[in-house]
Formats: structure tokens, sequence, C-alpha cells
């Protein structure tokens, strides 16, 4: 009956308090679950005014794709972008917990966040973890010193690189870049390559599919392209429909009406001295 | 040499995905033409659907290269049959011809997923579904494969029929004409295309009526 | 001075019932600069006088206004380094909140949030209270708010508030001149009459700060040459 | 590598050893390609967990006054997924005998496939009906051959002969019991329960035949691998035949009818268990 | 034995229709291959207009909603409002990933009313990667025949009694597949005025 | 090899457990309660390893008494399986209990229920449960012959059915059950079922 102090809403980082029963779980024989990947192509590449990054929009499950539609590039700061590859809650949480950081570190210094900050902050917590927080991304962004792209490894290893990629269909991916990148791309240029880059992934690699989102990060703006490329609709729908051969059989239906919603009155959040 | 031995596995799974449904007077076969292995599409037209005799046609997924020697072995057999009774197999007899094929295999089966579709004695459809060591039945429709477990259940939904094994029987032909079911088929394999990776590029359909075997096809997601 | 003996620890109430810590700190809020802030219809500004010890500090280097939230703004009487550390406090209080739900915090809750650290200074060993009041004006989906929080920790929300050395006359010209429908640009100009009233010396837009957040839900602090327009359009 | 099996046959060979090529699969012992490894346990575990075989039963079978009644659901079951719910489990040997399926469906069709040709054989060859024990006991030699090579099988030989009913039960391990009264399958210890209970030897074939249903359904409404269509099946002195089919989805709501209930209008609060 | 998320079984479906949303379970509570009871709660109130379902291992399921009930009561109470859909499914996802590395052996569905009666559906994986979708979303040990039912029958702005009717042929078609799950269906449909549960009757084997 | 189950009629609830205590292949004693009295209107049987079993019950029942002396109320059967899971739960994430536990109680306002908790802490209120091995022999018989409202004569024929089902099944049945009842008169042991008596079985 001491659970409600321990309930407290918690102070952050991880709670290993089920381990010990998992632990035991899995020595009966019960392999440990899997988790939703984003199998992945994600790449980025410096042109003459900037950086883009572009990701492809499928999350996997094993064999099958549980979401069609997903956002792989991930906000870091208003200048700084990131798109994730590998486990999707990882990749989630930790340019989550990054970006919060670096708006405080705005807050503390008044000035826009710088790439480099980012990427350390990055590195040092993915190092931390020793490669079990599986995240692989590319970082890009544009600050005070230009423009940056990095690629991060799940085990807090960096690269700084002109153009990179990621994730399952990175190689289908680098290909296309190897043979037609080049320094001083244009905008229109450099959208087009990494659209074609992506769809390289989407199109080679099983792990990647859907659409193509792309962010052109410049200096002092930035242009979020969700959905820039939908190079992969629905083939066929049924011009007829269907109908159910066999009704729905019901045994106990239930109906709550809804009461309409009471406005809650105001000032109940000010207290007497 | 030995422990090589036993990591080194004969098999591997090129996916895709297979449905046929039996109709009063006709017969549908499709499969995806997507060969694909790990997460590398190995080819966009690769035909999984064989045809064994004039009123069976198979349709396989699994390992490829299993699939074809299956297909080879059922095809040499077709022949000498021919040749000893001057006639094409039936498909109820090549249906109990691959059962025991894939069960002279079973310490080292073909990881092959069959369904055979064709035309009984009677012109009737039919659709015997198979496991990897043989075991088969006879059903009005079925589907095997990467994607089966995303299409049967609609399937089930559309088309379900009174069990064969009531007593008293009841009626149990699939109430579809044939362009509906073309139709289905074709939805069926749109869905599955969406949520499974194995199965897409290009949907082979095969129609098998009293006129003979028709073929068509219809693209599916590339990617 | 008899409560004096009684102040030895500040979680000691005086038999008159009070602590004096905490009245001390409200003195020392009330010999701060005037800070004020006034709840428009569509909006809310907040503005204090910034009078620096020396014509040699470089006054663009300090800022009394600051952003909590992109949508919560706030100002201080009193303890400039006090009001640094409640700032710092609450800036990673809304972060949490904010990585928690993914929504902005609401500003009712920041200023609990606030005001639970205040409260925590007066009743613990070993430190002492702070000595600032805050002004804090948001903008969410309640529309715009104007929380003033006290060293005691208590907290209310106000149409127009003041704080810091001239409080009582610029209490009494707010509450001449606030009305509802009063417009965001009429809030600035009132307020800069405010701290007109008894500012010692020409009010410029060197020793003055305003901040203002409108429908927009962005909190801004106005730039000098805005305070200027503001100071002509009031002359 | 071929398996020879050829020693263990029963019925000597009709075909001279000349013949070959199909007529081999009538007649001789039918050969399996074998894997050509040193570790064949561990291969055929492997291959056989690859490929999923089908499994996963309730069958039952019982002795009385009558005859001898055979019951069984139809689901075939991969892992948790329903590969069918319209599977054959009692294999009609003959007219006047019956096997059931349980274990690897491929092991049980097939070898019950060949028992039909040995049994047939065995009359054409003695002009008389091949008596249960006997065809259990060619059952249980050739199963018995083949033990340790992973072939799962647990069957019942049900049926009638001149010295009346008979039944036996013979698994993949060699073993073969006669008895009068069995279960087998992953719902049979549910079967049991209902069986046991309600039989008696002087019951009346309708009694029997409910019995037999009624165990098979509280079977598949305990065990997730049992269920589809409950059939019972009874063997007399003519020859089996078929009682009857239900699907026990319908079955339950006989025995245990549900009226759909008419509409609340305030629902009770939902309470979490 | 198979994974762990299979060891009570379960079936979850959440899908959204015209200013309406269904969210649907199956009734079954087993242990691997043995029903232990057929009359599970799966899906629970969080309050008048958001549903959460929770598939996977029941007990760390019960443990999840007495804490996400607790976090949510102390919302309530702080900030004197139901939480927005969108808000929940933050806190579900950042309660899951807390535990990260000794995960809840639960996959979560979440279904609401947001702001101007705009339906959210959400799931999330054992680790809180959520998943936000604008047709259905599924999860549970049939969660494969699920998705592949839902992708053939979704049809986008269904009127209640359509989606209701969409939902249930779904939930039932799919655990009629699945040995774990199944044993009747649970489904409500929730408007902006009023809420419909029903029970559906189902395969019980 | 244990066997727990037990089922709701009208107006009471019934528990039934084997009595062996059992270690590798000996059998220790035939005529161990393995049904405690939780407090004077529930009673919890469980199964599973013999230390968890008598540690955890007793954990239980020492502070289903506490909760009374402290507030003067007792908890209501509901109020006491909850409890229960909770407090299997949190040991499950330092150190786990292997106890299967079924709960029955008889309270004034709900009448009698019974409460299904297995060791990995799933809670959920039965009409009819059983645990072990002999699970799989009594749930489809008391499947078969149960109804809502049976007598206490009704339910105790069908315990005895089930009994005599595991003993002629399972395989090292236990020999001996001990049957007990709640309902609003009490929690009370109501009958043994001895086919070895444990003084029989001479210790040489």
């Amino acid at each position: 009956m001491s659970q409600v102090a321990v309930e407290a809403p918690p102070k952050g980082g991880f709670s290993f308090d089920l381990c010990r029963r998992n632990g035991m779980l899995s020595k009966k024989g019960v392999p440990p679950p899997s988790y939703r990947k984003t199998g992945t192509t994600i790449v980025g590449l410096i042109f003459q005014d900037g950086v883009i990054l572009g990701a492809d929009t499928r999350a996997t499950e094993g064999p099958i794709v549980c979401d069609k539609n997903c956002e792989k590039i991930h906000y870091m700061a208003p200048n700084i972008y990131c798109c994730g590859a590998g486990t999707a809650a990882d990749t989630e949480a930790v340019t989550d917990m990054v970006s919060s950081q670096l708006q405080l570190h705005r807050y503390h210094t008044g000035r826009e966040s710088r790439v480099v900050t980012a990427l350390t902050l990055l590195k040092s917590h993915l190092f931390k973890y020793q490669g079990h927080v599986q995240a692989a991304l590319v970082l890009g962004g544009v600050d005070v010193n230009g423009p940056h792209l990095h690629t991060i490894y799940p085990h807090g290893s960096t690269d700084t690189l002109p153009f990179a990629t990621m994730g399952s269909g990175s190689l289908a991916a680098m290909s296309v870049f190897e043979s037609k990148y080049r320094e001083g791309l244009t905008k229109e240029e450099g959208i087009k390559l990494v659209c074609e880059a992506i769809c390289s992934g989407i199109f080679n690699d099983l792990g990647s599919g859907s659409n193509v989102d792309v962010c052109v990060i410049t200096k002092g703006q930035k242009e979020y392209l969700r959905n820039h490329q939908s190079p992969n609709p629905r083939t066929y729908v049924s011009s007829k429909g269907f109908s159910f051969p066999k009704k729905t059989e019901v045994l106990l239906t239930r109906i709550t009406p809804l009461k309409e919603m009471v406005e809650v009155i105001e000032g109940g959040d000010t207290m007497e001295e | 040499m030995t422990k090589q031995q036993a990591n080194w596995s004969p098999y591997d799974n090129n996916g895709g995905s297979c449905v046929a449904i039996a109709g009063a007077d006709y017969c549908v076969i499709a499969a995806d033409t997507r060969m694909s292995s790990g997460y590398n599409i190995l080819t966009r037209e690769y035909s999984k659907i064989c045809k064994l005799a004039d009123k069976a046609v198979m349709a396989s997924s699994g390992f490829q290269a299993d699939v074809n020697a299956l297909q080879k072995h059922l095809a040499a057999r077709h022949l000498t049959y021919q040749h000893q009774h001057n006639k094409q197999m039936s498909c109820p007899a090549m249906a109990q011809l691959l059962s025991n094929t894939l069960y002279y295999k079973r310490f080292f089966p073909y990881y092959a997923f069959n369904v055979l579709g064709g035309l009984d004695s009677e012109g009737k459809g039919c659709v015997f579904t198979y496991d990897a060591v043989g075991s088969y039945e006879r059903v009005g429709y079925s589907s095997q494969g990467s994607g089966s477990t995303l299409i049967i259940p609609f399937l089930d939904n559309q088309l379900k029929s009174p069990s064969p094994l009531l007593l008293p029987a009841q009626d149990a032909v699939t109430p579809l004409s044939e362009s509906e079911a073309v139709d289905l088929v074709k939805t069926v394999f749109a869905s599955a295309t969406e949520r499974d990776i194995y199965t897409g590029d290009k949907l082979e359909i095969v129609v098998l009526n009293a006129g003979g075997i028709h073929r068509e096809y219809m693209e599916l997601r590339k990617d | 001075m008899g409560d004096s003996q009684y102040s030895f620890s500040l979680t000691t109430f005086s038999p008159s019932g009070k602590l004096v810590q905490i009245e001390h700190a409200l003195t020392a809020v009330g010999s701060g600069q005037t800070s004020l802030g006034i709840k428009a219809a569509n909006g809310v500004v907040i503005a204090t006088e910034k009078k620096l010890p020396s014509i040699l500090v470089d006054e663009t280097s300090v800022q009394k206004i600051q952003l909590l939230t992109p949508n919560i703004g706030v100002v201080y009487s009193g303890m400039g380094p006090d009001f640094r550390v409640l700032v710092r406090k609450s800036r990673k209080q809304a972060e949490q909140y904010h990585r928690l739900y993914k929504e902005p915090i609401p500003v009712t809750q920041l200023v609990r949030e606030i005001a639970a650290v205040m409260q925590e200074f007066t009743q613990s060993g070993g430190v002492r209270p702070f000595g600032v009041s805050l002004l804090v004006a948001g903008f969410d989906d309640k529309g715009p708010q104007l929380y003033q929080v006290d060293p005691s920790g208590s907290y209310f929300s106000w149409k127009a508030s003041a704080m810091g050395k001239n409080v009582s006359n610029a209490k009494t010209f707010l509450e001449k001149r606030y009305t509802d429908d009063m417009e965001l640009d009429d809030a600035v100009h009132t307020s800069i009459l405010t701290l007109k009233e008894g500012f010692e010396g020409q009010i410029s837009s060197k020793n003055i700060e305003i901040g203002i957040i409108g429908t927009d839900k962005k909190f801004r602090v106005l730039t000098p040459a805005e305070i200027d327009d503001y100071l002509a359009e009031v002359e | 590598m071929k398996l020879d099996t050829s020693g263990l046959e029963s019925t000597a060979p009709l075909f001279g050893s000349l013949s070959s090529g199909i007529h081999d699969e009538i007649s001789a012992a039918p050969s399996f390609a074998l894997p050509n490894t040193i570790n064949f346990d561990g291969f055929q575990k492997e291959a056989i967990q690859m490929v999923k075989p089908a499994k996963g039963t309730t069958t039952l079978a019982f002795i009385f006054k009558e005859g001898v009644m055979v019951a069984a659901d139809s689901r075939a079951s991969m892992g948790g997924y329903i590969s069918s719910q319209s599977v054959k489990k009692i294999i009609e040997i003959n007219p006047y005998m019956l096997g059931t399926m349980a274990g690897g469906a491929a092991d049980c069709q097939f070898w019950h496939r060949n028992l039909g040709i040995k049994c047939r054989l065995h009359e054409l060859a003695n002009k008389r009906r091949i008596s249960v024990t006997g065809a259990s006991k060619l059952l249980a030699n050739i199963l018995y051959s083949y033990r340790g090579m992973g072939l799962s099988v647990g069957t019942m030989i049900a049926g009638w002969d001149e010295t009346g009913p008979g039944l036996y039960y013979v698994d993949s391990e060699g073993g073969r019991l006669k008895g009068t009264r069995f279960s087998v399958g992953s719902g049979s210890p549910y079967a049991y329960g209902v069986l046991d209970n309600g039989y008696r030897y002087d019951m009346s074939i309708e009694e029997a035949a409910e019995l037999a249903r009624r165990s098979i359904y509280h079977a598949t409404f305990r065990d997730g691998a049992s269920g589809g269509v409950a059939s019972v099946y009874y063997v007399g002195p003519d020859g089996w035949k078929k009682l009857s089919g239900d699907d026990v989805g319908e079955l339950h709501y006989h025995y245990y009818p549900v009226m759909p209930s008419t509409v609340e209008q305030e629902m009770v609060e939902v309470t979490g268990a | 034995m198979p994974q762990i998320f299979e060891y009570n079984g379960s079936a979850l479906i959440a899908m959204v229709g015209k200013n309406c949303f269904a969210i649907a379970s199956d009734r079954r509570l087993g242990v691997q291959l043995q029903t232990i009871a057929t009359d599970f709660q799966r899906i629970y109130k969080v309050h008048d207009r958001l549903f959460l379902g929770l598939s996977g291992l029941a007990t760390d399921a019960q443990t999840l909603y007495q804490r996400l009930v607790f976090r949510h009561k102390l919302y309530q109470l702080r900030e004197e409002r139901d939480m927005k859909p969108e808000t929940f499914a933050s806190l579900v996802s950042a309660i899951l990933y807390e535990k990260r590395f000794g995960p809840y052996f639960c996959q979560p569905v979440i279904a609401g009313l947001g702001d101007e009666d705009k339906p959210f559906i959400c799931t999330m994986d054992s680790i809180g990667a959520k998943e936000l979708a604008k047709d259905f979303v599924v999860a549970g040990t049939a969660s494969e025949s699920l998705y592949g039912a839902c992708e053939s029958m979704f049809r986008p702005d269904m009127e209640p009694e359509d989606l209701f009717e969409t939902v249930s042929q779904a939930l039932l078609s799919s655990v009629d597949r699945d040995c774990l799950s199944g044993w009747g269906g649970h489904v409500y449909v929730v408007t902006p005025t009023e809420v419909k549960e029903r029970i559906l009757k189902g395969r019980m084997d | 090899m244990e066997c727990v189950f037990g089922l709701v009629g009208n107006g009471f609830a019934i528990v039934v457990a084997d009595s062996s205590a059992v270690h590798s292949i000996l059998v220790h004693k035939s005529n161990e309660d393995k049904i405690m009295v939780l407090d004077s209107h529930k009673l919890i049987a469980a199964s599973g390893e013999a230390g968890d079993r008598v540690q955890f019950t007793e954990y239980i029942q020492k502070n289903v008494a506490l909760y009374q002396f402290r507030n003067g109320i007792p908890l209501t059967t509901a109020a006491a399986a909850n409890f229960t899971r909770g407090e299997l739960a949190t040991a499950l994430r330092k150190n786990p209990y292997s106890v299967n536990i079924l709960l029955a109680g008889y309270d004034k306002e709900t009448g009698p229920s019974l409460y299904y908790i297995d060791y990995i802490a799933t809670l959920h209120k039965l009409d009819k449960g059983a645990f072990g091995y002999g699970s799989y022999f009594s749930l489809s018989m008391m499947d078969r012959h149960y109804h809502s409202g049976m007598s206490v004569e009704e339910a105790i024929d069908l315990v005895d059915k089930c009994i005599l089902e595991i003993r002629s099944r399972l395989v090292v049945a236990p020999p001996n059950f001990v049957i007990k009842i709640v309902d609003k008169d009490g929690a009370r042991e109501y009958a043994w079922r001895e086919s070895v008596k444990d003084g029989a079985v001479s210790t040489a």
C-alpha cells in the first residue's frame, strides 16, 4: 500500500525496475519483443546555400508495414533538423531530448544553436548507452559557421560529410549520390537529387517505402516539404465497393449519452494568502 | 567442416503471395511477381504461377529454387503420365501427385507453399491448398505466402461458405461471378501490398474456364 | 522591530503570526524598480523601468524581461540574481512539461510551478525566500493571462498590476485607466504612461523595457526603436 | 541417400522388382529423399520449424454397446495462426474403418492413405477384410520404422471387423494401445473431462453421439488450437456413417442460448477488473 | 514458449469515421492456448471521449492502466480539464519509453475525440514509438490479419453505424484466423453526442 | 502435481486444492492445507513453489488483518484481490513470487465472488477457475456441468466429479483434496476427500 509514493511523476531518465522480471520471463524461454523500426532510407547533402535532408516515410515491424506515412525528419532547432533511422522510439526520444536541451541553451545564451552543439549532445548520449539506444542519425543545419552535415552511428561515432545516407536503404541512396553529387548544387538540383536518392531507397529497399519528405535549410530559413513526392499510391480500389454477406450479431448494447461539456468556471486557480 | 554445415541454411525465403478462388465454372489463380531476399528485390518480373496441365495451375511462394525444382519434377511426371495415358492429368489427380511429391521430401522439405487451382472433371472450379510437407485440402479459396495472413481474413469475410464438413451438408459454392472474383483478387492484393513488404510490383492473374486459360496483369506498388 | 528576534529562522512564526523573512522579502521587492503589467482584450503587456547604477553600464547587456516559453514572458521587481534562478528553474519546468505532453505548458501551470518553488523556499531549512515578485504574461488556449507571483509563493491573476518602488501610485493610475475592452496598443500606451508617473528623469527607450504578447501567441520584447515609436505616440 | 524400408513391409510386393517409376509409390514402401548432412536431427528440426506444418487438434473415440463413436474438430494451426478451419481429421480408410488425425497433418494424411492402400491390398490378397488389430499393427510398424526421424502422429484406428468393434491408439513413437476410450491432441484433456464423466457402456447411439459432440465442443471452447466443425462418426456392423457435423461457433449458442438484450440507457461504470 | 505478447492473446482495433471513431477488442483472456475467461476487459475509458485499449501481457496492461489512470486523474485535478487525446498519447509514450530497457509488454491503442470533435487514433509499440494514423490502427496477436482486413474494408468518412459494422466485421473475421484471440468482441462507437458500447456475438472456439 | 480449482454458487463460493507437499520425486506429506482462511469471509487457495506460497499468502493475510485493525472495516473481496495483485506485481519487479492464487470471498453487498490471480499478477473475476495440470480436466468438467445458481449439494457433486477425473487421468495425481467454502456465515473447511490417510503411510 506504499505504491502511491512510488507513483510520483518521473524525474526523467530510464527506469529499470521491470528488467529483473523480464529477465525471469526470458529465462523461461520467452524471447524479448521486437520494436517498431524505421527500416528507412535517410539522406542529406550540402548544396550551395545550405543543407537538404530527405527521408522515406515507412515504418516496419518485421515484414509488416505499420506506418505508411511516418515522419522521420525531426525538429532539433529552428535551423537544425535531424533524420532518424533505427528503433523508432529511440530516434524519436533522443532527438526530442536534445531539441529540448538546445531550446534551453538558446534561452540561456540568446543565440542561435550551432550544429556541433546538437552533434555533441547526441553523440554523448548515444555513446553513454553503448549502442543500446538504437538510433542512426543524419544531422543537418545551418549556423553562424555555415552549413553542416553529420552522420551519427548508434554507438556514438560521427562523420562530417558533404553528402550522407543512413538506414537499410543507405546503399541504394549512396549509389545515386556517388554518381551525381557535385559541389555547388543549386536548391532545385539539390532537392531533385535528394528525391532521386530517397526514391532509389524506396524502390530498391524493402525496408523503405511510401513517400518522400524533404527539408531544406538555408541561412535564416527552412522549408519542410512533407510528402514532397508520393510515388506510391494505392494501385487499385474496387469500383463496385463491397458489402458484408453476413451482418454482425450484437448480444448487448449500452448507450451513454454524453452530457454537454460544462465549462469550468475560472477562478479556482488563485489562492488566499 | 561440420561446424560450417551447422550454420549453413539450405533455404531462403523469396516472399510473395498467392491466391486462388474457385467458382461454379471458373478458377482464378493469382500471384504477385516480386522476388525478394531479405530487404533486397531480386527481380520484379518473376512469375510464381506455373501451368502444370491444361486444367491445373499452381502458384507457389517460398523458396523459388525449391519451387523451380518442384515444378520441373511435376512437369516430368506429367509428361510420363501423358505418354502412358495419352491424356492430360486432371486437376484432382495433379493435386494428389503434388501432395505425394511434397511428402516424399518430408525429411528435407521443399520450402514451398503452394496453391493449386483448376477445373475438375465436371468443369467446376477447384482449389487445393498445401503445407510444405504435403498435407492438402480441397477448398473454395485459399491464399499462401508472406501476405496470406493479411489476405485470408478478407476472403473469409467475403466468401465464407458453409464448411464442407457440415451435416446436413449445405450448398458451398462461391456465389461470385468470374469478374467479381477477379475484382476481389485485385482488391486483396492491393491491400496486402500496402502492408506486406514482400508483396508488390505486379499482379499476375490467371483465369481458367471452359474457354481455356486467360492471363491478365495489374500494376502494384513498387516500394 | 519586536519581531526581529524571531527572524533567526525563517521557518519560525513570530508571536503575531507572521513569517518575518517573507515580510522582509516583500520589502526588498517594494524597494525594487517598478514593473507593471496590463491584460488587454487581445493580449498582454508587461513593462518595467530599467535604471542602471551607472551610465557606464552597457544597457544592451541588461534584459529584465525574459521569455519562459515562446508564449510566456516574465518580468520582476526586486533582486535580479534571484530572478535568474527562477527563470532557469521555470524554463526547465516548462521544457519538461512539453516533453511529457508535447503541448505548450498552460500559463496557470507554469505559474503554479514557479509559485511552488518560491513557496518551498519559505519553508525549507538553510535557505531564504526569493527577493522578487514576478509578473507573468502569457497567451494560451484560455486567452491572454497575467499573473503576479510573490515571495511567499502566493499568486493571483490580474487585469492589471504593478509592483516595486512606485506601486501604490502606479496601481491607482492603472485603476483609473483600465477598461475591460482595452486593445493591446492602448495597453502599451497605458503602461508607458503608468511608468512615466513618478519616473525620475527622462523616460526613454534606454531606461524602460516592454514585452508584449498578442493573438499570435508569440511573446516578444520590444526593440528600443519600437519603444521610441510608442513613446512618440504617447507624447 | 535413400532410405529403404521395404524390409518392414508386411504385404509382399505384387509387382516385381523390375517395375519402377510411378508404380513404386503404390506398392512398394515410399522412399524419401534425405538431406546430405551429418547432423540429421538438428537439420530436420530446423527445416520443419521453418515450414511450420499444421497441427493442434482434439480427436476422440470410444467403444460402446452399439459400436464405436469417433469425433474430431477441424482446425489446423501454425503457431497462433489458424491455417484452416475445415480440415477433415477423420480419415475414411475403408467403409469399415476410420483413422483420426492429430499431430502433423501431412504425416497423418499420407500414412493413412498409405494404410488404406495396404488394407485394400490385404483384402485382395486374402479375400477378407483386414482386422482393426491388423491395420493398426501395420501402421504402428511403419511409424516405428521411422522413429526418431521427427514424424509426428497421434492417431486412433477405429473400425468394425469380424470380432466386433475395435479401437487402437497408435503414435509416432511406435506405441500402440488397445482400448475402449481415447482422446488425442492438444484439447484431449478437456475432452476427457467431459467424456469420462458422461460415458456409460450401454448408451444408445444418440446419447453416444451427443456425448462425443459435447466433449469436442468443450475442448474447442477451452483450447485455442481446436475449433471449427465438430464431426461425429459412428462405426457399426454395417460400416461407418457420419452422424453429424456442427459448426461449434453455432453449437455454443445452441448449448448456451443468449438473447440479444435491449438497449440500456445508462451505462454502468466500467470498472477495470 | 512463443513471443511474450502472445501469452494472453489479444486483438485490438481503432478506426476513424466521420466525426466519430470506433475502438474494439476481443474478449478472451488466455494463458497460451488455454482459455481462462471470455469476458475480459481490454478497453478502458479514460474520460467520456477518450478510450485506451491495451494488448499484450494482461498483467502489464492492468499495471499500466492503473498508472495511466493515476496520471490522468492527477492532470485533471491540476489543470481542471480533460486531457486531449494527443496529450494523452504523448503521456503514454513517455511512460513506456521510460522503461526502454525493461519494457511493459504492452501495445496500447488510443482513440479519442479531440477539439472540434476531430477523431484521433494512435498506437505505439511497447517502448512508446507513436504511430499516428488517419484511418485505422491495430494491435495484438491478430494484428497481421487485422491489417489485411482493415486495409480492404476501410472507407473514409463512414457514419457511426457503417463504422460499427466495418470494425466488427474486420475484428471478427481476423480473430477467426487467430487461435489466441476471439471468443466474442467488444466495440465502442463514440460520436460527439453518445457512446455506444456493444458486445458482439462471435465464435467461441 | 498441483491442482487448485474453485467455483461460485448461489450464495457461496467453493475452492478446492490438493494437499500434497511434493519435492522432486518425493511426497513429503499428503495432508498439507493449501487453502488459507484470509479473514472471516475470505479464502485464498494458492499453488506454486512451497516457500513462496506460504510466505506470500501469510503476507497477504497479515496485511489484510492490519488493514482491518487500522481502519476498523474489513477489505471487500474485490479490494483484497486488487491488493494481492498489486503486491504480486510489485514483487515481480524485484523478487518474484511463483504463486497462482484463487481468492474466494463473500461480501454482504455483492455476494460471493471468485478471483483469479496468476503468478505474473493477471487479475480476473470468474465464475469458475482452475490452476495447475488439474485445470485441463476440471475446467471442461465445470464448463459442462456448471450453471448459475448452483446449490451447495450440486456444487459439491461437481467438485467430486472433478476430483475423480483428476485422480483417474492425471499422472501422479494427488491423492487427497481439501474443500473449503465461504458464504454469508463465513469461511470454513467443508470436507476432505482422502484416498490415502497420512497416518496410514507408515514412516517406518
